[in-house]
């Protein structure tokens, strides 16, 4: 075993760490997949404005109302004669956006909080800890409607109120990681030279703390696409006429016994993209945790 | 041991304290009080005259200090709506919900615990490949759509299964325990494997093999209850998450749990029920992390050392597995 | 059984361990890590055999392979066959190498912090084994259990503790205790007091040396410290990425020293007489076990080393019955190394 | 003339059931108020056909099951914020009004009261005169003192306050109620089941839960309640009227139309309200299960802010009504029996009129040349209750409607709470709402969507032609009279466009093939009485 540990570690001194991860990642059959499913996604995502009409996005025909799957509706129509394919396609917008703000949302505000408790322990522990038990223990849904109210219904505010439920997650996985590194001889040594605590956890401990982090990150932006759909498939969500998944979900659920395709196409688009980020997530925590290799 | 489990509850203090008032505040900020619910066509001085009654004229926190010196006498309030007794409301759901949450789990621990065995003994085969893709799958498929489809595929096509509330019995609790038990099967199988990969590579399992243990006792003795705590860790968690109700799920399949009563009460603003309901929860999250505490120190001599100390109590905090919806 | 026996040439009885022509690879996704390259080792009863390399010479992977316990994948036998009392332990079922391992041949482990398992009580541990191998009940080979721990030098009242509950020292005690709880014939002990402190380390080797005799069992000792193979051992094999380069005798090889490998090792250690000497440390790295030389993988370490060495592939060359050396210099008769040569 | 529209309502609904029916014997669906007197038509037809087929007795199931689209909140006839078809259903099984509207004919039937009478011209003093047979289901017998108990209670329902003053307890049995202010309707008001009576012993006994004791024929067990789910209903075997034939009825409360379905195909319930569009011809095609497909009172409308904001604005309000295209919108919703509401007024109602001077259709070059007068504020809020899935859907189709003629139309989604809240008269914050109201039959009910200080006027109206309509309205007796009033206020509202009204819906209700005793009514105020499944 000790021959196997040091053939690999002499490895990584042939490439840098971000190298390194890459190599692992590039090997991994899922996490490339993943990783293709959403620079699909992204690229269709930034450029659609540019190349389809928002008119087959959000023009209705009535007289088209609800049509099977067919040639010219890939996905049908719903109710208002709108082709669910464009609809679906470009929900993806708001699919990714909401995925990604939101966890931006919850990593500015989890980690140093995280951190913080992680590293001065004691009381401020304590404090922050309990601030996230008693913010966890509050429904989501609960936070996403009186986010939503409060601060009107908009794509941002939806995004704050998904953020916001995951901020415990965050807070509980930094402090879990500042507390395997705090004590580690180089931050003893940064504290003998008299840095500053702060310092010291952004020099020091938070970049030591990084890969599950990010991988958190990877798969709680998951998290946040299926939490999002959710909350607007509870009926809080997105202005009309954008077609968010959820919201087209929502829609679909009235009509799921004839035409129960208006529910299964967005509810796909969400399960691929949650699929996606997951794969990557996975690949990336095997590529960082040399635990792990094989 | 006691120390300690006196200690989790007494920590319950300051989080109830907390949520409460959170949840106080959070409906205040929501547009509308319960008086707009039921004053529907009440004149404005009836309205008025309720808005004292039930303390709209006064501020959020006078409402929230009635409320809490309620609670000091352990009375969880009266809801506004159905004019019942918060404490009767909730044990009429818990049954519903306690259900949900075990039948879920127990899928999860039957399916989950032996093929995510499986799948890292075998590492890298076909069992292990196709259930992590299963696993993913499960995992990335968003609960409500999984039963609206399971709907579609089982009541509405095949006509096997009913489709909503809990009105027959065990059939009726398929459908919905398997929706929520996707997600926790999922996790779970996830976190069995990888648990017991990293045990797989401990040193003591090579030392039962030298000396003669078998293969098959090997992994179902030495390795499996090594790599029981973080799977103890999800199933606790996952049980927390059920017994506060699967919101959606509960909304999909009309079943009468605490999660949909959670949800009506907040679209009615019944601050009593919500604010009852969810303190319910955050005592029964505690109840289970203490049983899953007990448990642990059964798996694990190691921490039962540490609760004896009950100074530096230190949770394992690996948690793996991603999203949960 | 039967079978292999037959195809076999003569098995000396009196071998306990009989290794022929071992290859160990690892073979990685890109890569293949070289760990052991047609080793040869025999082993007779009652002797104690110092197994001596730099970490990574692929000991530990020996040991493994002797026990068919190699960690697969990525490990993998590519050559060679090993018996045990006779036994082959790469043609044996799995049930077989079961029955034997543990009764016939047992390890210790470089680690004991880690090779106790953890939620288990160290009674358990060591009954377990007595319960697989003897024909007993669980009461009975509880007691056994108590009296391996006595014998180790541990109150048997600790038997129903657990190994967090143990210090280091004591933690390798109840390894030995488990490893030698059925009587095995032959002992690998892998670095067994490498981890643990100078005081404990004597106390632990004694004791071995006392069960040793008490039990009538050969060892493997597998160590980089060389004080403490001359302190116990009949037998001594070195090696150097994956080959053992110098085999023979204690005093054949610590008196006679014929590899500059092995000469180089003594010069590294610090002279007790001379304490003004300075130490002469072995210049330079062990080379990639990726990528090993077709001939001595040691040359470019070498002082003597000619350029010839590295390209061509080595030969065996015995000096006496038991003193074999891995070394292309001697292929000049007039070759002395410096060790020798004062 | 008077109600003839009702009449004609009630006539469309009798054909179409008999369309549905398979043979007019064992279909005992019928409009006819049920259960008014013992053995009134409706419920006896069903009998009768049976007694006439087959002398010996039917049996019947035992227990049925009805499923709820929306949550029970309220057991108390006279509590707050139970208004609404939903509760209505429960309070004609488990408590009785002192008058039964009849849905075929368009009269008042005697029920608790025998007869009544107006003592003044301008109907505030109305003398009534109870049975004397009649004892609550804690066994209290009925009297007078009830009666006056149980509207003094009433302080939720502006209809009964507004005109109500007190009553005059004369014995046991014979009373006058005196109102405030004149109003013919009153009686047909005190028709509804939240008028129910309570007993005034009871209620005193138990404030929380002594008012769900009426004296109906089902009595509520509190036992099998679990609040927002389930009630559970027994036969009141005391019943002063006829006894129901089944023993004891659920309530359930699904609220997903799917569900509701599968749960009626396999019989895990016997009776559901409501199907959505496209499941309607799926439950055609069973077998086991009828469907019922009728109008009702239901308007649906879009009201403007007129007090403030963009809806001040006369012709931006002319612009969205002609920009509408309610055809469309119907066809959107999926609701296949609506009509098109021509006046904002109840189709149920006497003095219904769609002749107007300007009659506004969906005409987009109309509705730009209003855009045009509007001078650049043509960017409208839209508060809509998205959680309903035909208030989402109609905010869109109207989105993209008034995107055609240039008007902006930004939906704000609020929960139910919410739009009560900010839809308030005093503090109204939308610009624009669609929401609907169950009109009744009686013409002064429409003075909730007018009177200023009302919250159910949502288009904060504050006319004084049409308040000063209202009062005349409602206290005047000469039918022509009243037309000419009535039929000024459409006018008005066509012409200022404050409420555009939009559509009428249409309900279903589906039941286990052959069960009998339901009593439709398009206001929604249904009788389940006397429901049974012959088996």
């Amino acid at each position: 075993m000790s021959t196997e540990t040091m053939s690999v570690s002499r490895k990584y001194r042939k490439r840098s760490k971000l190298g390194e991860i890459w190599h692992h990642l590039k090997k991994n059959k899922g996490a490339m997949t993943g990783l293709g499913i959403l620079i699909v996604m992204f690229a269709v995502a930034l450029t659609i404005d540019f190349w389809l009409d928002m008119e087959k996005v959000i023009g209705q025909n009535i007289s088209q109302k609800l049509q099977a799957p067919n040639s010219l509706h890939w996905f049908g129509t719903d109710e208002m004669g709108r082709d669910m394919f464009w609809r679906v396609v470009y929900g993806s917008r708001y699919s990714l956006a909401i995925g990604f703000v939101a966890v931006m949302v919850s990593l500015a505000v989890g980690v140093p909080l995280g951190a913080v408790a992680g590293y001065y322990g004691g009381k401020v522990e304590g404090l922050i800890m309990r601030i996230t038990d008693i913010f966890s223990a509050i429904p989501s849904i609960l936070m996403g409607v009186v986010i939503v109210s409060i601060l009107g219904s908009s794509t941002f505010n939806l995004m704050l109120a998904v953020g916001i439920s995951s901020v415990p997650n965050f807070v509980r996985i930094t402090r879990a990681a500042v507390l395997t590194v705090k004590n580690e001889e180089y931050v003893e040594a940064a504290r003998a030279l008299g840095k500053t605590d702060l310092y010291i956890i952004f020099r020091h401990i938070l970049p030591n703390c990084l890969s599950p982090i990010i991988v958190q990150t990877t798969l709680r932006v998951a998290s946040a696409i299926v939490s999002a759909s959710s909350l607007s498939f509870l009926g809080l969500g997105i202005k009309p006429p954008s077609p968010e998944w959820g919201a087209l979900l929502t829609a679909g659920k009235t009509y799921i016994r004839g035409y129960s395709y208006l529910c299964l196409f967005p509810g796909l688009a969400i399960m691929i993209t949650v699929l996606a980020f997951n794969m990557v997530g996975d690949g990336l925590r095997d590529a960082m945790d040399p635990k792990l290799k094989r | 041991m006691h120390k300690y489990i006196i200690k989790r509850i007494l920590m319950l203090i300051p989080v109830t304290i907390g949520v409460s008032l959170l949840v106080f505040v959070m409906l205040d900020l929501a547009p509308g009080t319960v008086v707009d619910i039921i004053g529907g066509e009440m004149t404005t001085e009836e309205i008025a005259e309720l808005n004292h009654e039930l303390g709209y004229d006064r501020s959020v926190f006078y409402r929230y200090f009635i409320y809490m010196k309620g609670l000091l006498h352990g009375d969880l309030g009266t809801s506004y709506i159905y004019k019942v007794d918060v404490w009767k409301l909730y044990m009429q759901r818990l049954p519903a919900t306690l259900q949900l949450a075990g039948a879920s789990v127990f899928l999860a621990i039957v399916l989950s615990i032996p093929l995510g065995i499986k799948a890292a003994t075998k590492h890298g085969g076909v069992t292990d490949n196709l259930s992590m893709v299963a696993a993913l799958l499960g995992l990335s498929m968003p609960n409500f759509w999984l039963g609206m489809m399971l709907i579609v595929l089982f009541s509405n096509q095949l006509g096997w299964l009913p489709s909503y509330g809990a009105t027959d019995g065990f059939k009726s609790l398929i459908l919905p325990a398997f929706t929520i038990g996707t997600g926790l099967m999922a996790t779970l199988t996830r976190t069995t494997r990888s648990s017991m990969l990293d045990v797989l590579r401990a040193d003591y399992l090579r030392t039962a093999r030298s000396k003669g243990v078998p293969e098959k006792k090997v992994v179902k003795k030495h390795a499996l209850k090594n790599a029981l705590i973080p799977i103890i860790t999800i199933i606790g968690t996952q049980l927390g998450n059920a017994v506060g109700g699967a919101v959606v799920t509960e909304n999909v399949f009309a079943w009468p749990g605490v999660g949909r009563l959670i949800i009506d009460a907040i679209n009615q603003r019944d601050t009593n029920t919500v604010t009852g309901c969810i303190i319910m929860t955050t005592v029964m999250i505690c109840i289970i992390q203490v049983v899953v505490d007990v448990v642990y120190a059964f798996v694990d001599p190691r921490l039962r050392a540490q609760y004896a100390s009950a100074k530096t109590r230190k949770k394992p905090e690996k948690v793996q597995g991603g999203a949960a919806a | 059984m039967s079978e292999v026996r037959e195809n076999e040439k003569t098995v000396d009885d009196s071998l306990v361990l009989d290794i022929q022509d071992l290859t160990v690879h690892y073979e990685l996704e890109d890569e293949t890590v070289e760990a052991v390259n047609h080793i040869s080792l025999q082993l007779k009863k009652k002797r104690i055999l110092g197994l001596v390399g730099e970490t990574g010479a692929g000991k530990t992977s020996t040991a493994l392979a002797i026990l068919n316990l190699l960690p697969n994948p990525p490990g993998v036998i590519k050559s060679g066959s090993i018996r045990v009392c006779g036994n082959d332990m790469l043609k044996l079922s799995q049930k077989e190498l079961e029955s034997i391992r543990g009764s016939s041949i047992s390890m210790i482990f470089q680690d004991p912090m880690t090779s106790l398992n953890p939620v288990y009580s160290v009674g358990e541990q060591i009954a377990e084994s007595i319960e697989l191998h003897e024909d007993c009940t669980k009461a009975e080979a509880w007691e056994k259990a108590e009296e391996m721990l006595q014998l180790v030098g541990i109150p048997k009242e600790r038997i129903h503790e657990y190994p967090h509950q143990f210090s280091g020292g004591m933690k390798q005690r109840v390894v030995i205790a488990i490893a030698l709880a059925c009587n095995p014939k032959l002992l690998l002990a892998d670095e067994p007091t490498t981890a643990l402190d100078v005081t404990i380390q004597a106390q632990v080797l004694d004791m071995m040396c006392d069960l040793k005799t008490k039990f009538d069992m050969a060892m493997i000792f597998i160590t980089h410290d060389l004080g403490i193979v001359a302190q116990i051992c009949d037998e001594v094999a070195v090696m150097y990425a994956g080959r053992i380069i110098e085999q023979g005798t204690l005093r054949e090889v610590f008196n006679h020293t014929k590899h500059p490998y092995t000469e180089g090792l003594f010069n590294s250690l610090p002279d007790i007489e001379n304490r003004e000497a300075e130490l002469q440390p072995i210049q330079g790295m062990m080379p990639d076990p990726t990528k090993l030389p077709e001939g001595c993988a040691f040359a470019p370490r070498c002082p003597y080393a000619k350029p010839e060495c590295i390209n061509t592939p080595q030969k065996e060359r015995s000096f006496s019955e038991t003193h074999k050396v891995l070394c292309s210099a001697y292929d000049d008769p007039t070759f002395r190394i410096r060790r020798e040569e004062c | 003339m008077k109600r003839s529209l009702s009449v004609v309502l009630a006539a469309l609904l009798a054909v179409s059931l008999a369309g549905c029916g398979k043979s007019g014997g064992s279909d005992a669906t019928t409009a006819a108020a049920g259960g008014a007197q013992p053995g009134t038509e409706a419920a006896a037809a069903g009998s009768e056909a049976a007694g006439a087929g087959d002398s010996s007795e039917k049996n019947y199931r035992e227990h049925l099951t009805i499923a709820f689209e929306s949550q029970i909140t309220e057991m108390d006839p006279q509590g707050n914020g139970n208004a609404n078809e939903i509760h209505a259903k429960l309070f004609s099984m488990t408590h009785d009004t002192l008058f039964k509207y009849n849905v075929e004919t368009g009269e008042l039937e005697p029920n608790l009261a025998t007869e009544w009478d107006w003592l003044d011209d301008a109907c505030t003093k109305l003398h009534v005169k109870l049975r004397d047979d009649v004892t609550f289901q804690n066994g209290n017998p009925l009297t007078a003192e009830d009666v006056a108990f149980t509207l003094d209670r009433v302080s939720s329902d502006t209809q009964i306050t507004n005109y109500y003053d007190h009553t005059e307890v004369q014995g046991d049995h014979e009373l006058t109620i005196v109102l405030k202010t004149g109003n013919v309707d009153f009686v047909y008001i005190l028709s509804r089941p939240f008028d129910s009576i309570v007993n005034k012993a009871a209620v005193e006994a138990d404030p929380d839960f002594g008012a769900t004791i009426g004296t109906g024929a089902w009595i509520n067990d509190l036992d099998g309640y679990v609040a927002g789910d389930t009630i559970e209903l027994k036969r009141n075997d005391n019943y002063w009227g006829e006894v129901p034939k089944t023993k004891s009825i659920t309530l359930v409360y699904i609220a997903n139309s799917s569900s509701r379905l599968m749960a009626l195909e396999s019989d895990e319930v016997q009776l559901i309200y409501k199907l959505a569009s496209t499941e309607i011809d799926m439950a055609k095609g069973n077998s086991k299960i009828e469907v019922k497909e009728f109008p009702t009172t239901r308007l649906y409308y879009f009201a403007f802010n007129t007090a403030a904001g963009p809806g001040t604005d006369v012709n931006l309000r002319k612009a969205v009504a002609y920009a509408i295209n309610k055809e469309d919108l119907i066809a959107a919703v999926g609701d296949t029996g609506a009509m098109v509401a021509e006046s904002f007024y109840g189709s149920a109602m006497a003095y219904l009129t769609t002749e107007f001077d300007e009659k506004i259709t969906y005409d987009v070059e109309k509705a730009k040349e209003y855009v045009a007068k509007c001078g650049g504020n043509t960017s409208l809020k839209l508060m809509a209750n998205t959680g309903d899935g035909i208030f989402k859907t109609m905010s869109e189709v109207l989105q993209e409607q008034f995107r055609q003629v240039g008007i902006t139309l930004e939906i704000e989604e609020v929960d139910s709470a919410g739009i009560s809240a900010n839809t308030k008269y005093a503090s109204a914050t939308h610009e624009s709402m669609i929401y609907s109201i169950g009109t009744n039959t009686w013409d002064s009910d429409m003075g909730r969507l007018f009177s200023v200080g009302t919250n159910s006027n949502k288009a904060i109206v504050d006319d004084s032609r049409i308040s000063e309509l209202l009062i005349e309205g409602s206290a005047c007796v000469d039918p022509e009279q009243r037309a000419s009033y009535y039929k000024e206020i459409q006018a008005i509202n066509n012409d200022q466009c404050y409420y555009v009204p939009l559509y009428y819906s249409s309900t279903t209700i589906a039941y286990t093939a052959g069960l009998e005793g339901i009593v439709i009514n398009p206001t929604g105020y249904f009788d389940y009485s006397h429901i049974c499944l012959p088996e």
